[in-house]
């Protein structure tokens, strides 16, 4: 659904969707259904001459049925949509598949700096080319991020990937993102770090294999 | 509360005793414990006795045992709020890496901190951060034994 | 008393009101002590370096300051069975002992922290520090409003008045003399 | 504001009593917490009109304010989210309807600490003054976000308003010491002060409700304030308790500032809830559907609130293994909530059903307060959470709640308890057009901002045209639309304040029982003099919901009449 509005570039964009998908679809029906039967009621139950209104305790069996059984379905549709979400939320954030290749993304008041491995593909080796502002990424190949912050909270976030993971001082915190669509796309700052918050956007290129070898060339000393 | 006035005084006076006595344990414990090296004995001295030592005074001197039963409930939930809190918060404060992050501010002040003390540390003087900086000049006087880092 | 609703002499859970509102007061005390406590022990287990600095607190000023508030505390109940046997004059002598090993306590810590400052150990020097600072200050701010609450009450139970207030500023002194019994061992004796 | 002159009361209240808060009547000191609120609800709106324009027209010379400069427009968004939440939503719905109803519907005649009730209001006067001082001294107000996440909220270096993010942090502190004071207050009337023969499930549900209410406050509001003092000493000591450098962190002030957050969301909630129950089932004439049940989803509710804080901060630094046992205890707290609205609308089964104006108020919070309730779910789930986090579809859930929270429920109490608060009756028509007034724009407003955070924009994002794929002409059209809509809504309530204004000096004297209401505060005269029930104060001799008891002429019951 949220494709409609935002590309999926990433390969577990998928699953994030599709979990924001069954969760619209669960809460849609019982929003529509309860809202149905609060407005039927409205109209059913409206104030007319000569007909008063029932003394209902509310220990009636027969009514307490018509508020138990949704109640337990209730408990039953949220069980599915947890089960779903810690799965995503697993395969999102606590599990590490085995990584390609690996970059350092760094927060700072008002703009991302990034470390890209170079030509070796060896990140912390010399040739790592630092860009700000840009990150060049090649699509199908699993990155590994190191995500810090030099002074104060930023959020590294990329609609596209549907990727967001806040970049708190004074720790590293790592994920990952495998890109399936080549493009330019935006970063923001999900995070509130002060007067330049707003202005704190990057640009992040997938390219493909080849393009990212001549920017490699180009870029490396 | 209780027969008449006069054994009210002496009762309390009696608490009172206990818990000095309870004190002086909670003091003499730790410092056997260090001296030893039990550090078990200083865990129950100085902690278990100050449970021991609050029981005293919410029962004789605040009266709890005899209150409303939703008092009890009320303080508990208290407690029992804050025993949550820990649990819940201690994972990201009290350790410093965990699945996919590492605290390392922290691990850097906890390394400086530890070699800092044993760099000036050695028998007798102890060094120690006073002012925060790199520069620690240690000018500590007061010889202490050596702290068994726990 | 000016003006003194019927509200106030209601007792439907079976204890005055006044009584009740003292204990939800304890309850909002504890989470808040509650809060620094916790926190503090989080980062004492996370922060194995903060023993080098717990040394140099001074375990006997500590320790003679918890025999002071317990001191204090039993004034305050003894002054407590005083006022229930209706002798004001008694209650206030003892509530003004309580006062006595109070301004007896502060004496007590603004000479340990002026030591302590003495030698470096200030409030920005370090992370335990910090909290040894803000927890006892915080507890001694306590005991100051405490203290002067309990100079008033003790003033109108001289002349016999109000003497159910001894008992309620008595268990929020306990509580205060509670506090203590716990911060004492984890500031002072967690080497 | 001079209420009529009280009978027994030799005048009435001085120019002292109302405006320098010297009253120690319960009446009076809500009076007070409702007017200072509803001033500060005026800041509040000031503050969304001036960074709403900004949004829709970038760089415009917003008309009242000017141009919104970057800093200007950080400090507008949080006192916006501080003062709507913590000088709007609890002032008048817990203070105000609390301290005006509590004593009148348990059948008493004051708080059990009035001079006690006084201190708190004046210390709650205090915290406004502090807060708007804050604005105006150097580089204005505080603009780290309601959230006050350090290192931005504790190094003046970073938030560049050292002495705003102060005084910001002062006023916090002392509303809460307001809250806390009256909320020992509100719970010990409650408790202790009932009317003989009013059972514990004789007490109306509002009373339960803002009782529950200050009780969460209560007991979660604690570690933050002594998050608050390590807070104050960062800013100003300079001590490290959330500077990474000095070995602090600033995922401990994220623990105890959502550890009181989420509680706090129910401290707001459910003194609207009680306030619906109480007014659907009077204008339904129908007995509450399982009262019992009710007040154990509300006891279930504020238990469970203790549980689920971590799912404010599901990406922000958390473990990631403690962000699935958040996610279980989230959507766990919204089986209770949502039992409650079954119940609530299963109240409306059988009635006869009557449309005036505090119904209408009661009904679309129902309404709207599903929508909010619904797209929680998204967000206590932690993989949907991964990419609506600091979305404007937070923004739009939480003001789907907070909205019909702060507003709804204060109109549908406003609109409600006029007659007895004022002593006269409010103009219906009027009334009515507030309503769709309110009600329509403000569907206008969040509907498309829900839209357009799923397109991915993000909050407190001054200017849009940073980004491409969020400068496009239909997403900006988006913003415009909700801008227009907010001025729709705001230029309506100019007819509310001139119907309250009018009616409280003009209006139809209003009889002791308008609505033919069972609760007490409607058994004595309006408004109700010093003491409320005169000579002797009433007994209770039944529940507060039965209506249309069969065998009865009248369909009402009021609790106080023996037989």
């Amino acid at each position: 659904m949220i494709d409609l509005l935002v590309q999926r570039a990433s390969t577990y964009a998928a699953d994030i969707d599709n979990l924001i998908l069954l969760i619209t679809v669960i809460t849609g029906v019982w929003f529509f259904l309860t809202e149905f039967v609060f407005f039927g009621l409205l109209w059913k139950f409206r104030y007319q001459e000569g007909k008063p209104a029932q003394y209902v305790t509310g220990k009636e069996k027969h009514l307490k049925k018509w508020i138990n059984w949704p109640h337990f379905l209730v408990i039953c549709c949220d069980l599915i949509i947890v089960v779903a979400a810690v799965q995503v939320w697993y395969n999102v954030k606590q599990d590490m598949p085995e990584v390609e290749k690996e970059i350092r993304v760094v927060g700072q008041r008002w703009a991302w700096s990034f470390v890209h491995p170079g030509a070796d593909a060896e990140l912390g080796t010399d040739d790592d080319i630092k860009t700000v502002g840009e990150l060049h990424i090649v699509s199908n190949e699993v990155y590994k991020f190191n995500l810090e912050s030099r002074d104060v909270m930023h959020s590294f976030s990329v609609p596209v990937f549907r990727l967001k993971q806040d970049a708190i001082p004074g720790r590293v915190i790592q994920g990952w993102f495998e890109a399936n669509a080549i493009g330019q796309f935006d970063i923001q700052c999900a995070e509130m770090c002060g007067i330049g918050h707003g202005i704190m956007g990057a640009q992040l290129f997938v390219d493909t294999p080849e393009e990212h070898a001549a920017w490699i060339a180009a870029n490396s000393n | 509360m209780g027969s008449d006035g006069e054994s009210h005084a002496a009762h309390y006076k009696k608490i009172y005793v206990i818990l000095l006595g309870l004190l002086a344990v909670s003091l003499i414990g730790p410092y056997f414990g260090e001296k030893f090296d039990m550090m078990w004995l200083t865990l129950i001295t100085a902690f278990g006795i100050a449970f021991v030592k609050a029981w005293l005074v919410l029962k004789h001197f605040m009266h709890v045992d005899v209150e409303r039963p939703f008092i009890h409930y009320a303080l508990i939930t208290g407690v029992g709020f804050m025993v949550l809190f820990f649990a819940g918060v201690s994972p990201d404060v009290m350790k410093h890496e965990g699945t996919n992050w590492e605290n390392v501010g922290a691990k850097a002040e906890i390394a400086r901190a530890l070699a800092e003390a044993e760099a000036g540390g050695g028998h007798g003087a102890h060094g120690e951060a006073a002012a925060h900086g790199d520069d620690a000049d240690a000018h500590d006087d007061a010889a202490e034994h050596k702290a068994p880092a726990h | 008393m000016a003006f003194q609703p019927i509200a106030t002499t209601r007792t439907v859970m079976g204890m005055p009101t006044a009584r009740l509102a003292i204990w939800w007061l304890v309850v909002s005390e504890i989470v808040i002590f509650g809060g620094i406590l916790a926190t503090y022990l989080m980062h004492r287990l996370g922060h194995p370096e903060w023993a080098n600095y717990a040394v140099h607190t001074n375990v006997y000023a500590g320790g003679f300051n918890t025999f002071v508030l317990l001191t204090s505390s039993v004034f305050a109940v003894l002054a407590h069975d005083a006022a229930s046997q209706g002798d004001g004059k008694k209650a206030a002598k003892l509530l003004s002992g309580t006062l006595v090993c109070a301004v007896m306590f502060l004496c007590i810590k603004g000479y340990e922290w002026s030591v302590e400052i003495s030698h470096g150990y200030t409030i920005t020097a370090n992370g335990f520090w910090s909290f040894y600072y803000t927890a006892a200050g915080v507890h001694g701010l306590h005991v100051i409003i405490g203290g002067i609450i309990m100079a008033w009450i003790a003033k109108d139970a001289y002349q016999n008045k109000y003497l159910h207030r001894v008992e309620l500023v008595g268990i929020y002194w306990h509580f205060v003399d509670l506090v203590w019994i716990f911060l004492f061992p984890l500031l002072y004796i967690a080497k | 504001m001079s209420a009529t002159a009280h009978d027994d009361h030799h005048h009435g209240p001085t120019f002292a009593e109302i405006w320098l808060l010297q009253s120690t009547d319960h009446k009076m000191i809500g009076k007070q917490y409702m007017f200072i609120g509803m001033f500060m609800g005026l800041i509040g709106a000031y503050f969304a009109y001036a960074f709403r324009m900004q949004l829709a027209f970038p760089g415009v010379n917003v008309p009242g304010f000017g141009t919104v400069s970057p800093l200007e427009y950080n400090a507008l968004v949080t006192n916006h989210g501080t003062i709507m939440i913590f000088w709007v939503a609890m002032p008048v719905l817990i203070a105000a309807f609390g301290n005006f109803l509590i004593p009148l519907m348990i059948g008493c005649d004051d708080m059990v600490f009035p001079r006690l009730n006084r201190l708190s209001v004046q210390i709650f006067l205090a915290s406004a003054i502090v807060l708007i001082a804050s604005f105006f001294v150097h580089n204005g107000g505080f603009g780290g976000a309601w959230t006050a996440y350090p290192p931005l909220s504790a190094k003046a270096e970073y938030n560049l308003t050292p002495l705003g993010s102060t005084l910001w942090l002062l006023a916090v502190v002392l509303e809460f010491a307001a809250f806390l004071i009256g909320g020992i207050n509100f719970i010990t009337t409650a408790m202790n002060a009932r009317a003989p023969g009013m059972k514990a499930l004789d007490v109306p549900m509002v009373v339960w409700m803002i009782c529950i209410a200050s009780l969460l406050f209560m007991a979660s509001v604690g570690p933050l304030v002594a998050g608050a003092v390590m807070l104050l000493f960062d800013q100003v000591l300079g001590t490290g308790f959330f500077d990474p450098d000095k070995g602090g962190g600033p995922v401990l002030w994220q623990h105890l500032f959502w550890f009181f957050g989420h509680p706090e969301v129910y401290v707001v909630l459910l003194p609207a809830c009680g306030i619906t129950a109480e007014i659907i089932t009077v204008f339904s004439r129908k007995k509450l559907f399982a009262y019992k049940t009710i007040l154990y989803t509300v006891i279930g509710t504020g238990v469970l609130s203790f549980f689920v804080w971590a799912h404010h901060q599901f990406i922000s630094g958390i473990d990631p293994r403690m962000a699935n046992v958040f996610t279980i205890t989230t959507v766990l707290i919204s089986i209770p909530i949502a039992e409650m609205m079954f119940l609530f609308i299963a109240t409306l089964y059988g009635g006869s059903i009557r449309f005036t104006t505090p119904m209408l108020w009661a009904l679309s919070f129902i309404a709207e307060f599903l929508i909010g309730g619904v797209t929680g779910i998204f967000l206590g789930s932690s993989g949907a959470d991964i990419y609506f986090h600091d979305t404007y579809f937070v923004l739009a859930h939480f003001h789907y709640t907070f909205f019909p929270i702060a507003i709804i429920g204060t109109f549908a109490a406003l609109t409600f308890w006029f007659p007895k608060m004022f002593g006269r009756m409010m103009n219906d028509t009027l009334g009515k057009i507030h309503f769709w007034g309110t009600i329509i724009p403000f569907n206008f407003i969040f509907i498309p901002l829900f839209y357009l955070g799923a397109a991915g924009q993000h909050r407190r994002i001054y200017n849009f045209n940073h980004y491409p794929q969020l400068a496009t002409p239909d997403l900006q059209a988006l913003r415009v639309l909700a801008t227009v809509s907010l001025l729709v809504m705001l230029s309506f309530q100019a007819v509310f304040i001139y119907n309250m204004l009018y009616s409280m000096f003009r209006g139809k004297k209003a009889p002791n029982n308008p609505w033919n209401a069972n609760t007490l505060e409607w058994s004595c005269p309006s408004p109700p003099p010093h003491g409320n029930f005169g000579d002797e104060l009433p007994n209770c001799y039944r529940g507060p919901y039965e209506y249309s008891v069969p065998g009865r002429d009248e369909d009402f019951w009021p609790q106080n009449l023996p037989n």
